[in-house]
C-alpha cells in the first residue's frame, strides 16, 4: 500500500500524545512543551512521508481497520489532503514558540493542558484534513474545536471566558449543523464515504441535496468566519495565547474552508446539483468579507484584534475564489489556504514576541519598537507587506490568481473589489509599520528590551522567509493543486 | 405533503431543530443558551435516528429471538458518538460559564456586553 | 538573435544582495560604503557588458520560475530595456557617492543605503521585465522600498507625504495588475518581446478601456496630470532619494511602463488603428504645459524641480503617443538626457541646502558666487531643458519634433516650443539670481559643498554637455534608442 | 422587537427544511438507501466479521472503530478543557460565589450506599457484555461515572475522591485513548492495519482479549473522565 503505515501516524500520535502530556506533566513539568514538540516532530515527518507519496505516486487511500469503504472508514490522501503539510509546518513551529512564550502567557499548572489541547487541535485538523468520511469528518471537526475553544479560554485573562462562550456558542451550532447536512446526505444515499456519496448523489431529489448543501455551506462558513457569520473571531484570536491565535488563525478558520473544498469535489464529481445560486452567495460573501474586515481592522489599536480583522478579509479573498467557480480562481483560493496559514502566522507569532517582551499590545505603546527587536519587526514588515499581495511574496500570487479567475469567469467588478480591498488591507497595515519604523518611542524604555529568546525568534524568521520563498516559488504548491482542481472542475466543463 | 406526513419524525426533529436555535439567538441567559444547544444536538440526533427506523424492525442484536428486519444499527452507532461530542461540548461550555460567573458575577449575557 | 545569459538576472540580483548585506552590516560605516560602492560599481560592469552584443540586435534572456503556466520571473535584455537599465546603473553609482557624502549626519543610515539598492534592483527588474508579470512585480516593489526612503525624516509631514505616495502609487498599481490581468485573459500571453499581443478583436471599447487602465495605472508613477499630486509632497524626503526618485528610478518606471504598453502590448499598428495615440498625446501635452505654468510660480526649488519634472516626463510620454519612429527616439533618449539633467539640478539642490541651509529661490540672490562650481552644473542642466543646442535637452527635443511633424499634428510642436519658453522661464531667472544679483548680505568667498557632494554633479554635468554634442557617435545612448526605436517599428 | 425577528427568521427558514425533509425518502422503509446500501453487509456478516452479536456494538468497535477512536478523543479532550479552564490558583478568581449546601437526607445517603455497590456489578455487566446485549464500554462507563457522581453528591466528596489518587487518575484518565492506541498498534503490526482485529488465521484468538481490552479503557476512561469533570466543576464553584 503506497505510503505504508504512515497515515495511521499522522493521524493517532498526536491523541495519544495528548493523552501522555498530562501523565508526563504530572512527573516532569518542565518537559512537557519538549514532549509534546516531540510527537508532534514525529507527525510531521510522517505527514512529510505522506506529502512525498502523493507527489511521486498520486493520491491513495488508507483503510482503517482494514475495512473497506464504504462499510469502514477510509483516510483519503489526495492533493486538497497536503493541507497536512501546511498545518504540520505552522503548527510545530508554533509549538517550538510555545515553549518559551507559555511561561509568560499561561498560568503555570495549566501550562501540561495547554500543550495537550494544543497536540489535540493539530491533530484534530489532520485527521479533518484526510478523512474520506463525513461522520468521521464531523468526529474530528469537534475534536479540534473543542480544543480550540478551550485554548481560547486557557490564558484566563479578563474577558477569556466570554470569548471562549462565544466561540463556543457559535462553534456548536455550525458544528450541529454540519451534522445536520451530514445526516440529510445520509438519508439520501445510504452512505458515508464521501466518494461513494459523489457517486450515489447523482440519482436522488436535487431540493433535499439543496438543503444538505446549505447546511453545510453555513455550518463550514462559520467555521471560516465568512462576514456576517465572523462575530466570534476577532476576540477569540485576539484574545488567545499568540501561539494559538497563530493556529487559529492560520488554520483552523481554513478547516471551513477545506469542509468547502470537500463540498465541492463531491458535488462536482455529482455533476448533476447546479451550484449557481451558491458560488453567487459565496462570491457576494467573499467580497462583502474583505471589504468589511478591511474597515473594521482599520479603527483596531490592538495589534492581534487588527490582525483578527485581517484574517476575515482574507478569508473572503478564499471564498470569492471560490465562488468564482473558474480555475484560476479556486487555484488562487487553495494556494490562499496555504499561504495565508504562513502570513498569518508570521504576524501573530511576531505580535506575540513583541507581547512577550514589552507587555503592550496597542499600538501606540509599541512605536519605535523596530529599534529595539529589529528581527522581528522586518519579519512583521515582511507578513505584512506579504499579506497586503505586493509582489514578490505569497499573498500576492493567490490575489493574481483570484483576479485572473474573476476575469475568466467573466466578473471584473470582483477583481476589482478584490484588488482595492488589498489596499485597504494596507491602510492598516502600514499604520503598523509606522508606528514600528517610523514614530518615536512612546515608552522609551522599550528600546532596552532586545531580541526574545531563539526558540521564538526561529520560528519567525522561518515564516518570515517561506513569506518570500512561497512567493517566488509558487510554483511548488501549485504543482500539487493545479491538476487537482482541474479534474474536480472537470465534470462541470471547467 | 404526503411526503411530509409520512416524515413527521424528521419534520419534528427540524422544527425541534429551529426552537433550540430560537433559544441560542433570543435567550439572554448564558446557561439559556446552552441548553438551546442541547435541544439543537438532541433535534439533530433524532433526526438522524429517524433515518435509521425500520417499521416493525426488531433490535440490532443477534441471537435467540431475534428476527428481520433488523433496525439499522449505523444511525445508532453514529449517534453514541455524536451523544458523547454532545456531552463534551456541555461540559466545556459549563465549565465557561462557572468561570464566567466567577469573574464577573453574572451570566447575562446583556451585563456581560459592557465587561468586553 | 536570442541568448540564454545568467546577466540579466545577476544585475538585479546583485543589488538585491547588496541592499540585504547593507541592512546586515548594520552601523558599520565602511563596510556599509564598502558593499554599496563595489554592488553598484559591478552592476555597472554587468550592465555595460551586455552592451556591445545588444547593440548589434542579440537579446539576452533568463528565465526562472513560473507563476502561471507560460508567464513567471522571467529577464529579458532587449534595446529599450539596455537603455534605462544603463540610465538606472549609472546613476547609482554616481549618486550612491553623492549619498554617502550627503547622509553624513542622518539617521537610520544602514536602513537608507539598503532601500536605496533595493529601489534600483527593482528599476533594473522592470527595465530587464521579461514580461508584464514581472514588469508589475517591480513595480509594485519599487513602490514599497522608496516609501521608507520617503519617509525617512520622519517628521509628520514627511509621514504624511509618504501616505499620499502609498495612496497614489498602489492604486496606480492595482490598475496595472487589473490591466495585466485582463491582458493576459484576452491575449493569453504576457510578453513583452514582440510588437503587441493584443488583437483588435476583443473590441474597440474593451480595448480603450483596457489601454486607460494601463495609462493610468504606469501614470501616477509618470506623474500625468491629475495623476501627479504625490511628487510634489515627496519632495520632503533627502536630496539623493529625490535625485533617484525623480530623475531615475520611480518616475522613469512609470514611463517606462507606457513605452512598454505602448510598443510591446498594444504594439504600434493596434494604437494607430484604436486611434488612442492622440489622446494620450493630449493629455501629455496639457500637463508638459499646465506643470511649466505651476513651476513659474514656486519659489522653494525643489517644488519647482519637482513640476518641472512633471512636465518633462510628459515629454516621454508625448514620444510614446505620437506613434512615429522619430518621436519615439525623442522619448527613449529623452529618458537618459532627463535623468541627466534632473538629477545634477537635484543635485544641486541638496549641495546648496547641506552648504548654506537656503531651499527657496529668492534667497539665492548671489549664490553663484559662492558656490561657482555647483551653480555652473545647475546652469549646463538648465540650459539643457531649455533646448539648448549641444546640450542633451537639445537632441530630446529635437527628434520630438521632428516626430510631431512627421505624425502631421502640429499643434504638438507648439507645445514643445511654448515648453521650452517656459522652461526658460523659470530657469533663467535663478541664474539670473545666482550669478547676476547681489543681495547686500551675500556672501563673495567661495565656499563650496564637499567633495562628495560638488564631484558627482559635476559629473553629471559633463554627461549633459556629452550627451548633447556626442548625440550622434556610435555607441552613446542614442544609437541605442535607435535600435530600440528600428524594433519597434518593424524596420 | 429582536426576538420577533428572530422568529420570523427562523420560520422562514423552516419552510425549506420542511418542504426538503418531505422528500426525503419516507421513513421506516426497507427499500430507503440507508437500508439497502451499506448496512446489509453489517447486519449479515457482523457475527462472523467482527464476532458481535451486538451489531451496534460491531459497528462501533470493527467497521467504524476508529470513529469510535476519534469518539474517546473528544471526551478526554472535554477533560482536558475543562481541566484546563477551570484549574486555577484560587487568589486569582474573582468575586466568590456563595454556596448554598442543600443538606442531603440520612436516607438518601443510606439508600445510594447501598445500592452503589449492585450498580457498580451492573455497569461491569454491561462493559463486558456489549458484545452480545445492549450495553456496551461507554454505557457501562458513564453508569460508574454517574455512581461516583451520586456519591460525591450524598457523602463527603473527598472521601469520593480519596478513592482515585491523582497519581492513578492521571493514567486512568486517557485509558480510553490509550487502550485504542495500543490495540491499534498492535493491529497495525500483527494484522496491517490500524485498528485491524484478527479475523481469521492463527491470531483470531486475539481477537476477543483485544476487544474486552478496548471495552474496558473506554469504561474505565469513560467514568473517571465523567467523575473528573464533576469534581473540577465541584472544585470550582
Amino acid at each position: 500500500m503506497a505510503g505504508g503505515q504512515w497515515p495511521a501516524v499522522l493521524v493517532i500520535s498526536p491523541l495519544v500524545g495528548a493523552a501522555l502530556c498530562l501523565i508526563v506533566g504530572r512527573w516532569a513539568p518542565r518537559a512537557v512543551g519538549y514532549f509534546a514538540l516531540g510527537v508532534f516532530t514525529l507527525v510531521s515527518v510522517a505527514a512529510g512521508f505522506i506529502t512525498y507519496t502523493v507527489s511521486a505516486v498520486g493520491s491513495f487511500s488508507y483503510h482503517m481497520g482494514g475495512w473497506q469503504p464504504p462499510w469502514g472508514i477510509e483516510l483519503r490522501f489526495d492533493e486538497f489532503s497536503v493541507s497536512i503539510a501546511v498545518i504540520c509546518l505552522v503548527g510545530w513551529l508554533a509549538l517550538m514558540f510555545s515553549l518559551h512564550y507559555v511561561n509568560h502567557a499561561v498560568p503555570e499548572p495549566r501550562i501540561p493542558y495547554y500543550y495537550a489541547l494544543f497536540l489535540l487541535c493539530l491533530g484534530g485538523m489532520n485527521g479533518f484534513a484526510v478523512t474520506g468520511d463525513v461522520f468521521n469528518m464531523f468526529v474530528f471537526l469537534e475534536i479540534l474545536s473543542l480544543s480550540g475553544y478551550a485554548l481560547v479560554a486557557i490564558t484566563g485573562e479578563r474577558i477569556a471566558e466570554l470569548a471562549a462562550f462565544k466561540y463556543l456558542v457559535m462553534g456548536a451550532v455550525s458544528s450541529l449543523t454540519i451534522l445536520f447536512g451530514i445526516g440529510f446526505l445520509y438519508a439520501l444515499t445510504g452512505s458515508l464515504n464521501m466518494t461513494d456519496i459523489a457517486q450515489r448523489l447523482s440519482s436522488v431529489e436535487p431540493f433535499p441535496t439543496g438543503v444538505a448543501v446549505a447546511a453545510l455551506t453555513l455550518g463550514f462558513c462559520v467555521k471560516a468566519a465568512l462576514f456576517p457569520l465572523h462575530v466570534w473571531l476577532p476576540d477569540a484570536h485576539a484574545i488567545a495565547p499568540s501561539p494559538v491565535s497563530a493556529v487559529l488563525s492560520g488554520l483552523v478558520v481554513k478547516i471551513g474552508v477545506l469542509g468547502m473544498l470537500r463540498m465541492y469535489q463531491v458535488l462536482y464529481s455529482a455533476r448533476t446539483f447546479d451550484l449557481g445560486a451558491l458560488n453567487t452567495a459565496l462570491m457576494w460573501l467573499g467580497a462583502i468579507s474583505i471589504v468589511m474586515g478591511a474597515f473594521f481592522a482599520m479603527v483596531q489599536e490592538d495589534i492581534k484584534m487588527m490582525l483578527a480583522y485581517s484574517t476575515i478579509s482574507n478569508i473572503g479573498y478564499i471564498f470569492m475564489g471560490l465562488g468564482l467557480a473558474s480555475t484560476f480562481g479556486i487555484i488562487g483560493a487553495t494556494v490562499h489556504i496555504f499561504n495565508h496559514a504562513i502570513i498569518k502566522a508570521t504576524l501573530f507569532l511576531g505580535a506575540g514576541a513583541l507581547i512577550y517582551q514589552t507587555g503592550y499590545r496597542d499600538l501606540r505603546d509599541l512605536r519605535g519598537i523596530a529599534k529595539a527587536m529589529p528581527v522581528t519587526s522586518a519579519c512583521i514588515a515582511v507578513g505584512a507587506v506579504s499579506i497586503v499581495g505586493i509582489p514578490p511574496t505569497a499573498g500576492f500570487l493567490c490575489k493574481w490568481y483570484i483576479a485572473l479567475g474573476a476575469i475568466e469567469a467573466g466578473r471584473i467588478f470582483f477583481a476589482i473589489t478584490l484588488l482595492f480591498g488589498a489596499l485597504l488591507i494596507f491602510v492598516y497595515y502600514i499604520r503598523m509599520l509606522n508606528a514600528f519604523y517610523f514614530t518615536p518611542a512612546t515608552h522609551p524604555h522599550l528600546l532596552q528590551v532586545g531580541e526574545v529568546p531563539m526558540t521564538m525568534l526561529i520560528p519567525i524568521v522561518i515564516l518570515a522567509v517561506l513569506c518570500l520563498v512561497m512567493g517566488i516559488f509558487g510554483r511548488i504548491p501549485l504543482s500539487f493543486i493545479e491538476p487537482a482542481v482541474i479534474e474536480m472542475l472537470a465534470p462541470v466543463g471547467g | 405533503m404526503e411526503g411530509l406526513w409520512n416524515n413527521i419524525d424528521y419534520a419534528a426533529s427540524v422544527v425541534l431543530f429551529l426552537i433550540g436555535l430560537y433559544a441560542v439567538i433570543a435567550k439572554g441567559n448564558l446557561v439559556k443558551k446552552l441548553m438551546g444547544l442541547n435541544v439543537m444536538e438532541t433535534a439533530v440526533f433524532a433526526f438522524v435516528m429517524a433515518t435509521g427506523i425500520v417499521t416493525g424492525g426488531d433490535a440490532p442484536i443477534l441471537g435467540a429471538g431475534a428476527h428481520e428486519p433488523f433496525a439499522n444499527p449505523l444511525p445508532q452507532a453514529l449517534i453514541l458518538t455524536g451523544i458523547v461530542v454532545a456531552l463534551s461540548t456541555t461540559a466545556l461550555a459549563l465549565s465557561l460559564i462557572i468561570r464566567i460567573y466567577e469573574r464577573h458575577g453574572t451570566i447575562e449575557s446583556e451585563d456581560l456586553w459592557g465587561v468586553e | 538573435m536570442e541568448v540564454i545569459d545568467l546577466r540579466p538576472m545577476l544585475a538585479p540580483a546583485l543589488s538585491l544582495a547588496c541592499g540585504i548585506i547593507v541592512f546586515l552590516v548594520g552601523d558599520r560605516p565602511f563596510w556599509r560604503r564598502f558593499w554599496s560602492l563595489s554592488a553598484a560599481t559591478v552592476k555597472l560592469v554587468i550592465v555595460f557588458s551586455m552592451l556591445p552584443g545588444v547593440l548589434q540586435g542579440t537579446v539576452y534572456r533568463y528565465s526562472m520560475i513560473e507563476f502561471t503556466p507560460g508567464i513567471g520571473l522571467g529577464f529579458r535584455v532587449d534595446a529599450l530595456g539596455m537603455f534605462f537599465s544603463l540610465v538606472s546603473s549609472t546613476l547609482w553609482l554616481i549618486t550612491t557617492f553623492y549619498a554617502i557624502g550627503y547622509m553624513e549626519h542622518e539617521h537610520e543610515r544602514a536602513r537608507f543605503f539598503g532601500f536605496f539598492a533595493l529601489c534600483v534592483s527593482t528599476t533594473v527588474g522592470i527595465a530587464f521585465a521579461e514580461n508584464l508579470l514581472t514588469l508589475f512585480l517591480f513595480y509594485e516593489m519599487l513602490t514599497i522600498c522608496t516609501y521608507p526612503l520617503v519617509v525617512h525624516e520622519e517628521t509628520p509631514e514627511a509621514m504624511a507625504a509618504g501616505r499620499k505616495y502609498l495612496v497614489y502609487t498602489l492604486i496606480g498599481g492595482v490598475f496595472v495588475l487589473l490591466g495585466t490581468a485582463v491582458t493576459y485573459q484576452w491575449a493569453g500571453t504576457l510578453s513583452l518581446a514582440g510588437r503587441g499581443i493584443l488583437d483588435i478583436s476583443v473590441g474597440t471599447q474593451a480595448l480603450t478601456l483596457l489601454f486607460v487602465s494601463f495609462v493610468i495605472g504606469f501614470g501616477v508613477k509618470a506623474a500625468i496630470m491629475p495623476l501627479h499630486g504625490w511628487l510634489p509632497s515627496a519632495m520632503v524626503a533627502p536630496a539623493p532619494v529625490s535625485a533617484l526618485l525623480h530623475a531615475v528610478a520611480v518616475v522613469k518606471a512609470g514611463a517606462f511602463g507606457i513605452l512598454r504598453i505602448v510598443f510591446c502590448v498594444f504594439g504600434v499598428e493596434l494604437l494607430r488603428d484604436l486611434g488612442l495615440g492622440v489622446w494620450l498625446a493630449v493629455a501629455a501635452s496639457v500637463t508638459i504645459v499646465t506643470a511649466s505654468l505651476i513651476a513659474l510660480t514656486q519659489d522653494n526649488f525643489k517644488r519647482r524641480l519637482a513640476y518641472s519634472t512633471i512636465s518633462q516626463l510628459s515629454y516621454i510620454v508625448l514620444g510614446a503617443a505620437l506613434l512615429t519612429p522619430l518621436a519615439a527616439l525623442g522619448a527613449i533618449v529623452h529618458i537618459a538626457n532627463q535623468a541627466f539633467q534632473k538629477i545634477t539640478m537635484f543635485f544641486v539642490a541638496g549641495a546648496i541646502q547641506r552648504t548654506t541651509g537656503k531651499t527657496n529661490i529668492h534667497e539665492f540672490a548671489g549664490i553663484g558666487f559662492q558656490m561657482p562650481y555647483t551653480m555652473g552644473a545647475f546652469t549646463v542642466a538648465a540650459l539643457g531643458f531649455i533646448g539648448v543646442p549641444l546640450t542633451a535637452g537639445f537632441v530630446s527635443k529635437w527628434y520630438l519634433s521632428l516626430g510631431a511633424m512627421e505624425s502631421g499634428d502640429w499643434i504638438f510642436v507648439v507645445v514643445l516650443i511654448t515648453s521650452s519658453i517656459l522652461n526658460a522661464a523659470y530657469w533663467l531667472p535663478i541664474i539670473y539670481m545666482a550669478f547676476f544679483k547681489i543681495s547686500p548680505g551675500t556672501h563673495l568667498r567661495i565656499k563650496e559643498a564637499p567633495l562628495l557632494l560638488l564631484l558627482p554633479t559635476l559629473v553629471c554635468a559633463v554627461y549633459v554637455i556629452l550627451l548633447g554634442s556626442l548625440a550622434e557617435v556610435p555607441g552613446m545612448p542614442l544609437s541605442l534608442a535607435r535600435t530600440a526605436v528600428e524594433y519597434f517599428f518593424g524596420q | 422587537m429582536r426576538r420577533a425577528f428572530v422568529i420570523a427568521l427562523l420560520v422562514l427558514a423552516s419552510v425549506p427544511l420542511l418542504y426538503g425533509v418531505g422528500q426525503l425518502p419516507p421513513i421506516g422503509s426497507t427499500d430507503n438507501p440507508t437500508y439497502t446500501h451499506v448496512v446489509p453487509r453489517y447486519i449479515q456478516q457482523a457475527e462472523e466479521e467482527a464476532g458481535a452479536e451486538n451489531i451496534v456494538t460491531a459497528i462501533i468497535l470493527n467497521y467504524r472503530g476508529y470513529d469510535t477512536n476519534g469518539e474517546v478523543t473528544v471526551i478526554f479532550t472535554a477533560l482536558v478543557a475543562v481541566l484546563g479552564v477551570l484549574m486555577i490558583t484560587r487568589s486569582d478568581s474573582g468575586p466568590s460565589v456563595p454556596i448554598s449546601p442543600v443538606p442531603v437526607s440520612p436516607v438518601t445517603r443510606f439508600i445510594v450506599r447501598t445500592l452503589s455497590p449492585f450498580i457498580l456489578m451492573f455497569s461491569v455487566y454491561m462493559v463486558l457484555y456489549g458484545h452480545s446485549s445492549p450495553g456496551g464500554g461507554f454505557q457501562g462507563g458513564t453508569i460508574v461515572g454517574a455512581l461516583l457522581i451520586v456519591l460525591s453528591l450524598v457523602t463527603e466528596s473527598a472521601d469520593v475522591q480519596r478513592l482515585l489518587p491523582p497519581a492513578v487518575k492521571v493514567w486512568l484518565q486517557p485509558a480510553a485513548v490509550l487502550a485504542f492506541g495500543v490495540i491499534g498498534i498492535a493491529g497495525l503490526l500483527l494484522v496491517g492495519s490500524y485498528l485491524a482485529f484478527p479475523v481469521e488465521g492463527d491470531l483470531v484468538f486475539l481477537r476477543v482479549p483485544w476487544l474486552t481490552v478496548i471495552e474496558v479503557g473506554i469504561g474505565v476512561g469513560g467514568a473517571v473522565i465523567v467523575a473528573s469533570i464533576f469534581w473540577a466543576m465541584e472544585g470550582s464553584a
